[in-house]
């Protein structure tokens, strides 16, 4: 087994973890951690992925990098679209 | 002469990081079972300030050159002041909502 | 050999052990500051994947400004709906039974397609080689994020944008922040200008080393998080002018540059000869100052306009 | 090409000019509009007359450069785009419950027609993940704007809609992890149907699916296109939804090795025969309008994903011209239906299906254009849902082994007038007619009528339209 295969391996473990929370979960800030964690294993798939050449793949760190922008500026939103929610819904009872 | 002062070095520089290594070790225990939260940051921030101080100076006599000993020192120098900082905060933001907890 | 696998293992253990803490353990407060340990450990396999340029993205995003957004979050959560309704007992884990095992056969079928892939190589890489001279900058990273792939970059600077003006329409995130108490004033004044320093000096060492726009504009970021939290840096209300052109600029100015690189005739976002590199820095800065306030707004939200 | 860069741009730079100068004037959002549509316009005729073009953004080489490629049924979208987009801009801008004034509306939409033709345009796999999420977070940002009611459907799909991506982002990474490129055109030379790339597609699929709210992964759509303002849900249900189908399509029909595509569409198929089934279920038995017209929306996009999956198995290019017909007529039909009801219940003062009662007498064209619009998704002749739902059963009725095809069909039309005929037949009971709270508004009807007119209109031209569209896909 090679160091790429390895992290190849963990990225997928932790997709599917993500993927379990976000699927079992119910509390919105925990399922908005959940899908952070499953973009982290898309992420360590990406990395691993790029490790494979002698020197590391640029492209692929690009496109990680712009998947993080990315991963941020959605969990923002969520974060406050949760956190919003539950305080609309308190304001009520 | 220098093969001896290289070993001498080294075994300096293993023992400040296992010391180090150590007072991180006892400072996250002392995190986990201390009673309240001013025990916790006594250990939480012995752990650091020792700690850190311990590992530093060990990769130090490790460095192969000076502008590595001042990044060092620069990572030394900030992470004692935000410790400091932050567990003056802590503390004071226990002590402002809280009712003290042993002396009056 | 060995302590290499040594070191790769104790990553991997921990950081699935965190990922299931942060996903199981029972309180949200614990959760979240796992999740922060969580996104530290990634930035340390970033780093030791042989990716510093990630290792610097995630550990100032993914850790830094993630986790200030998971505790304001959970700041303005009322205590009762912190709890996850689903951890009520162990009749739980056995109605959690067939999903546990779906999750292992997808993990199981996922695990068939990766096996062949580290023997592949990739054609992308060897032309990303092959044209780095002509990219304007040194550092292949920053020649993919702003020449080679731009396009994705520009798109991504819009959906921070996107992000921005939809959390614009909702509640501020962070409860007016009490007085700072003097000491975190000393060491926010101490430490204000040392992060614009590092921020200056990430961004101008991504065309030849790792670093760049993104990590630049997340450290200047939390520099200014920071300083606003301490009521050293005025309010930046959506009506002030500037706000707005700094959070605008980043993406205006990448359009405009397509928008004349086409008009000019050598082709959508094809920068012109010899003008590689000075529009690329020129780009960089622009964007760096629309992420690091935009990034700001989005943790500290004091964008809400103020309706007459 | 500058034609469609020009029907990209403008969106955009509206969009930040509003921003820019706090503006939120409607009228200049229509003007522009009008301009993307003559730009959009000019990109079909330029297509038509010089054929497919491409063009390699910064004009670097083959698999380094992301891939803008204009083909005849991109443009056609972009007209499609560009005209809804307007319709709904002018609706908008005229109608009492959109939120325009008080809300970012206005660059919040031309965000979202910037972003959908990115999509259209590109052919890139990663490119077309940056645009989904640009999609999807303009999507939600929208829902949101109906105010705090509609937080919970928001973030649930704002939730799904991460997941999706990053379902899709896996395949993506696989795809690049065993081929090397993200170019679709260049992936076409190279698939071969292994295990990887199996894996691969299907987690595209799926994410996709999800996206497009495709049975049986469309649970967020109903309550997150009935929660929002009128004019979004028109925009989401005729345009949104149509993103990832598009990819979708593109995946399988050009990327994908055919031996996957054929062992793959027949579950395709499948689901899209369960969506019109239980999709068209759903819609009949909700006691809300609009959730009606949203389960609807998953009724009828069965038929584009089993025109999809049958395609995929028959390698049948003609039904190609079928899916796409479905598109556009479902879109004009879906815009239509969606404003119509937004304004019979927004005057009607409630949400119920049986506050529609007599509304034939109050509201007689919001009315009748919500009829209109239901036949063609009916399938009545001689409307575009019927030429499309005949172009999708012309190549099974020689074949008496289809029958179980056509059966599902016709069952899902069967369904589809139940639904539509519930509520024509309620505003037909004018013995005792719910009063609407306030002066109907005779305009935003008429507005809503128009796309449902051209639905119609579509079967004056089928002939000329069907073998433009045989002719235009590859």
């Amino acid at each position: 087994m090679t160091q790429v295969l390895f992290y190849l391996i963990l990225g997928v473990a932790l997709w599917v973890l993500g993927l379990h929370g976000l699927i079992r979960l119910h509390q919105p800030i925990r399922r908005i951690i959940s899908v952070n964690i499953m973009g982290s294993g898309v992420f360590m798939v990406m990395v691993a992925l790029a490790r494979r050449s002698e020197d590391p793949d640029p492209v692929m760190h690009a496109l990680v990098v712009t998947g993080l922008v990315v991963a941020i500026s959605a969990t923002a939103f969520a974060l406050r679209l949760a956190v919003t929610g539950q305080r609309s819904e308190e304001d009520r009872e | 002469m220098t093969a001896w002062l290289d070993l001498v070095l080294t075994l300096l520089s293993w023992s400040l990081l296992l010391c180090g290594a150590f007072f991180f070790i006892a400072g996250t225990v002392g995190l986990l079972r201390f009673p309240d939260i001013y025990c916790r940051l006594h250990a939480v921030t012995k752990a650091d300030t020792l700690g850190l101080g311990l590992l530093l100076p060990g990769l130090a006599l490790q460095a192969d050159s000076p502008d590595r000993l001042g990044t060092l020192l620069l990572v030394w120098l900030l992470v004692m002041g935000s410790g400091a900082t932050a567990c003056q905060m802590l503390a004071r933001y226990a002590r402002e909502t809280e009712a003290p907890v042993d002396d009056p | 050999m060995i302590h290499e696998w040594l070191l790769d293992g104790s990553l991997a253990l921990l950081i699935l052990t965190l990922a299931v803490a942060v996903l199981y353990v029972r309180s949200l407060y614990a959760s979240i500051v796992l999740f922060i340990a969580f996104g530290l450990l990634l930035a340390l396999i970033w780093a030791r994947l042989g990716a510093p340029d990630l290792a610097l993205a995630e550990a100032a995003i993914g850790a830094g400004l993630t986790g200030t957004l998971l505790l304001a979050a959970l700041g303005r959560t009322p205590v009762s709906q912190r709890a996850e309704p689903a951890f009520s007992g162990a009749r739980q884990y056995v109605r959690s039974g067939p999903a546990v095992v779906l999750s292992l056969l997808i993990f199981w079928i996922l695990l068939q397609a990766v096996l062949p892939l580290p023997e592949q190589s990739s054609a992308v890489v060897r032309a990303a080689e092959q044209h780095l001279d002509a990219a304007g900058v040194a550092h292949p990273v920053t020649a993919v994020l702003l020449n080679f792939r731009a396009w994705d970059t520009l798109l991504e600077l819009l959906v921070l944008l996107l992000a921005f003006m939809a959390v614009r329409q909702l509640l501020p995130s962070l409860p007016r922040a009490p007085e700072a108490w003097p000491l975190l004033l000393g060491w926010s004044c101490l430490l204000a200008p040392l992060i614009i320093l590092i921020g200056g000096y990430l961004l101008w060492r991504g065309s030849s080393d790792p670093g760049g726009a993104f990590q630049a504009g997340a450290l200047l970021a939390a520099g200014a998080i920071l300083l606003r939290l301490t009521d050293l840096l005025p309010a930046m209300g959506w009506h002030h002018a500037w706000v707005r052109l700094l959070v605008l600029g980043g993406c205006a100015f990448f359009l405009l540059v397509g928008l004349f690189t086409h008009w000019l005739g050598a082709g959508f976002l094809a920068y012109p000869e010899g003008w590689a590199g000075p529009l690329i820095i020129l780009i960089e800065v622009a964007a760096t100052l629309s992420i690091a306030i935009t990034l700001t707004l989005l943790v500290i939200g004091e964008t809400r306009e103020v309706r007459g | 090409m500058t034609a469609a860069l020009a029907a990209l741009l403008i969106p955009l730079f509206t969009a930040l000019g509003l921003l820019l100068l706090r503006s939120r004037s409607g009228p200049l959002v229509i003007l522009t509009s009008l301009a993307t549509l003559a730009a959009a316009c000019w990109a079909l005729v330029e297509v038509t007359t010089s054929g497919p073009q491409s063009l390699h953004l910064g004009d670097w080489p083959e698999p380094l450069a992301i891939r803008f490629q204009l083909q005849p049924i991109t443009a056609l979208l972009l007209v499609f785009t560009a005209l809804i987009h307007l319709l709904v801009a002018v609706y908008a801008a005229r109608s009492r419950h959109c939120r325009t004034r008080d809300t970012d509306y206005w660059p919040l939409s031309c965000l979202l027609q910037g972003s959908l033709n990115a999509l259209w345009l590109s052919s890139d796999l990663f490119n077309w993940y940056v645009t989904l999420e640009l999609l999807g977070l303009a999507a939600v940002a929208l829902v949101a704007l109906s105010g705090r009611k509609a937080y919970g459907p928001a973030l649930n799909y704002l939730l799904l809609s991460l997941g999706a991506s990053l379902v899709y982002l896996l395949g993506v990474a696989l795809i690049y992890g065993r081929y090397g490129v993200l170019d679709i055109t260049l992936l076409a030379t190279q698939t071969e149907a292994d295990q990887s790339t199996r894996v691969a597609f299907w987690l595209m699929t799926l994410g996709l699916m999800l996206k497009a709210a495709l049975w049986p992964l469309h649970l967020w759509l109903p309550k997150a296109h009935a929660s929002a303002p009128t004019a979004v849900s028109a925009l989401l249900s005729a345009l949104v939804v149509k993103g990832p189908l598009f990819i979708l399509w593109r995946l399988w029909s050009e990327a994908a090795p055919v031996e996957l595509a054929i062992e793959t569409g027949p579950l395709l198929a499948i689901a899209g025969v369960a969506a019109l089934l239980l999709g068209g279920w759903s819609a009949l038995r909700t006691p809300w309008l609009k959730s009606l017209v949203a389960y609807s929306t998953v009724a009828q996009l069965g038929y584009a994903l089993m025109a999809l999956g049958l395609l995929m198995h028959w390698q049948l290019p003609a039904l190609d011209a079928a899916l796409w017909l479905f598109v556009l007529a479902h879109g004009l039909a879906k815009a239509s239906m969606f404003l119509a009801a937004g304004e019979l219940q927004a005057t009607l003062g409630s949400k119920r299906v049986s506050a529609l009662r007599g509304t034939t007498e109050t509201m007689p064209v919001a009315m009748f254009a919500f009829a209109v619009a239901g036949g063609s998704l009916i399938g009545l002749p001689p409307s575009g849902g019927f030429l499309a739902k005949w172009m999708l059963l012309e190549p099974m009725l020689g074949q008496s082994e289809h029958w179980p095809w056509v059966a599902g069909i016709l069952l899902g039309t069967l369904i589809s007038a139940g639904y539509v005929f519930r509520v024509v037949a309620l505003a037909f009971d004018r013995a005792d007619p719910v009063p609407p709270d306030f002066k109907p508004d005779r305009f935003a009807h008429w507005l809503a009528m128009l796309p449902a007119l051209v639905v119609w209109g579509l079967a004056l031209v089928s002939q000329p339209l069907i073998a433009w569209l045989t002719g235009a896909t590859p």
